[in-house]
Formats: structure tokens, C-alpha cells, sequence
């Protein structure tokens, strides 16, 4: 299942939800991102004051949900969730859930990184800053991009 | 045909969705570009840096020499930063 | 942190306490581990009632703090904490809370499954299940070991 | 010294704890075994695979090779299958 929404979510009632009446499941792997405080920019202190997160309401929901089907399609997955914020948002606040299920510990934990990794450089979001030094696009990383060609086929 | 523009491509053109007619020897999201940047000084700053933007043609990803139609919905936007 | 209780854990609640004023976070890896109502045992259908966990205290809180350490020297992690429960179990029940948070994704991921793998092989727990044809002590599988070894210096 | 059995062994030998003192001549893990094996059926089947189980003392897994003190914990049990 996926879902776009503004409002905050509560991490062990969606794991609870999504395992509920699922007697198979060994396992769960969860990534939980949070808004950091520092930019992102390595060797910079800029503190990050608030953060609007923008996206592209039906290409979103179109994207994740071909994604999270791959996901169940690579891995012999029971469940999986993935809930992703937009709009305002504050240091330390939750921005996205990611979380699979299986009988296989190493399943879960495989569809849960290829699944984020997936959404950082895919998922069409994108994150204004409200920093010290005024508001400012953030930019895409490097490691993110080289994390997600590790699942290439 | 229905374009959309997000992130810093929105605050440059000023926009974020509009409706256009295209001409008919724009046949191509490469072509669409090459038009729209002779629209006003926004959409020139906004494509200035083609080569890092990224286009989507009915919310999928496509490459700068996809075929556009009437009533595609075509939307550019930077690089993603989500998750 | 570790801790070893009877009691059951919120996972949304031990997470957001492991974070709290830590500002460079940027995400959260979490394990969860629940009660199968299925023997693990391939090819069998046997239902389990019941299952009681019996360990070691002492040992057990020794060998997790251990390598919670050891997890903190091979990974750049901001918190790190284990949850493990004994005592009596029913199906779907969580059994374990693995979750790590780090500035590095990869890192977070990566010390989660180093911890729960090598609690599935070194920590001292024992199962006993309760199922349809009896008590049996649950055994040691050979994936876990293989899942294990993987982190051998 | 302190003897803890746990889960099957436990059960077979039918004690969770026991206090003993050692003969002079046993002083490593083995040796206490083939002690131990003397005491009775019990401890005869707890110790008939040997090579199953799991010994440690002072709460650190050791080999079976591994020295043995007056003072010492020593524990016996299966392999574990917590997580």
C-alpha cells in the first residue's frame, strides 16, 4: 500500500496495521526519514529552519505504486507500506516510511532498501530548505544516485 | 496540451500548470523546450540548464526526444530530492 | 541501548525516544521480529499455540551490550537499540526490535542486520514451541548461520 | 563451582542450577563433562551430542578445551534461537 499525505503518521500503528490478520510474517525491515537539522551539504553548518516538500500528486501515487509492485514481484514479500509526507515540516519530523514484510528477514530488508532507495531518486518530490542563509532547493546526491543503480536489472 | 512545471522550473517560469496550443512542427519534448523558451525571459532561465532537468510525458519519465501529442499532459521538473 | 523485558514494546514510541534531540538524523532502520504461527520447519504445516522464550539473564545482557559496541565501531550510528522479550508468546506477537539511526542510510541498514543476525546466532535465547503435535524446542537454522558469517572479520 | 543447564538440557538433567565441587583432576570443560556424565541418566542424554552443544564460562562462549576454575559459571545449553 502506498499513501501521500500532509499529516504525521505513527510508526507502530502502521506496522501493526499492515501485519494484522498476516500470521505468516517472520520479519519486518522499516526505514523511517526524518528532517535533519544540518543541510545535507557536506562541511557546511547551515541549520535548517523549516522545509515545504512539493510533489506531483498523481504521477506520485502513479510511480510508487509500479515501484512497490516490482518490489513484491523481486521479493516474496507478505506486506509492504510505503507512506511519504509533503508540504511543511520541521526539524526531526518524519518525512516518509518504508517498511516490507516477509518470512525472510533478508527478503524484507533487501525490498525495504531497494524501495527507498528507489524513491530518493525517482519519486517525484522535492525539498525547499528554509536555512540561515534563506531558502534553498535541496539537490540531488551522489550516493543516491549510486545506491540506486545497485538494483538495476 | 497541459504542462506542468515544479520546484525551481515553477518559481522561474512563474507557473505551476498551463494550457497550450502547440504548433504543429513541435512534435517533440525537445522541440516543445525550443519553443517555449522564446515565450518570455522566465522560461529562457528556466531551461538555461536543459541537460539536468527532467521531463515526465502522461507521468512517466521520458527521454528529450519523446513524441508529444494534443492531450498529453507534459511536466518538467529538477532532479527529485524525496525520502 | 538493550533491553531485555517480558512486556511487549510500542515500536513507534521506543523509536521516537531513541531519537529525541538527536537533530542529525536522517534515518531510522528498523528490524521487528513476531511470533509465526507456522513451524519454521520447510514443508511442514504444524500451527504453533504458543511458545515460550526462555535465556540466559546475564549472559544475554553481556553479549548484546557487546555488540551493540561493536556495531557503534563498525558504523557511524547516531543511536542505536535492542528490544528483546522471554517468557510466553502467542502468534504474532513481537518477539524483537532491532533499530539503528544514523545520518547514512546505508549505515543504519547495514548495523540493523549485523545486530539481528547476530543476535539470531549468538544471543542466549531458546524457543519452545507449543504446537499441535506438542512442545518442541525450535532449532537453529542453517540461513542463519549463513546470514551471520556474513559479518566475520 | 556454579553448573546453569538451559531448554533441552535443562530438562534432561532436570535442573536448571546446581553447585558442585570439581574432583582435582577435572579442570577443563571436557573434563567436566565426562564428570558430569557419571552422575546419572540424565546428564548421560543431556551430553550425548556433545558436539551440538554450547558451553560458556563466566557468560563468554568458550571451546571445550577451555580451562575450569572453583569459581567459575559454567553453562550448558543448546544453540540458541532468539531474534
Amino acid at each position: 500500500m502506498i499513501r501521500i499525505q500532509e499529516e504525521d503518521f505513527d510508526v507502530g500503528t502502521e506496522i501493526a496495521l499492515m501485519t494484522a490478520d498476516k500470521a505468516m510474517i517472520g520479519g519486518i525491515a522499516a526505514f523511517i526519514g526524518l528532517v535533519r537539522d544540518m543541510a545535507p551539504v557536506e562541511g557546511t553548518d547551515k541549520r535548517i529552519n523549516a522545509m515545504n516538500l512539493e510533489h506531483y500528486p498523481g504521477m506520485t501515487e502513479k510511480k510508487l505504486c509500479e515501484i512497490e509492485a516490482e518490489a513484491n514481484r523481486r521479493w516474496p514479500l507478505d506486506a509492504s507500506l510505503v507512506i511519504h509526507r509533503y508540504g511543511s515540516l520541521k526539524p526531526g519530523d518524519q518525512i516518509v516510511l518504508v517498511t516490507c514484510a516477509s518470512a525472510h528477514r533478508q527478503a524484507a530488508f533487501e525490498a525495504c532498501q531497494f524501495l527507498i532507495d528507489w524513491l530518493k531518486t525517482e519519486a517525484p518530490f522535492w525539498k525547499l530548505e528554509d536555512t540561515d542563509d534563506g531558502t534553498m532547493w535541496v539537490e540531488t546526491r551522489d550516493t543516491d544516485k549510486a545506491a540506486a543503480a545497485r538494483w538495476k536489472k | 496540451m497541459k504542462i506542468l512545471y515544479f520546484a525551481w522550473i515553477r518559481q522561474r517560469i512563474g507557473l505551476a500548470v498551463e494550457e497550450l496550443e502547440r504548433p504543429p512542427d513541435v512534435t517533440t519534448v525537445n522541440e516543445l523546450i525550443n519553443w517555449l523558451i522564446g515565450q518570455g525571459e522566465g522560461y529562457t532561465q528556466a531551461f538555461e540548464k536543459r541537460d539536468v532537468i527532467r521531463v515526465a510525458v502522461n507521468q512517466d519519465y521520458v527521454s528529450f526526444d519523446h513524441p508529444i501529442a494534443d492531450d498529453d499532459e507534459i511536466a518538467f521538473f529538477p532532479p527529485v530530492t524525496g525520502g
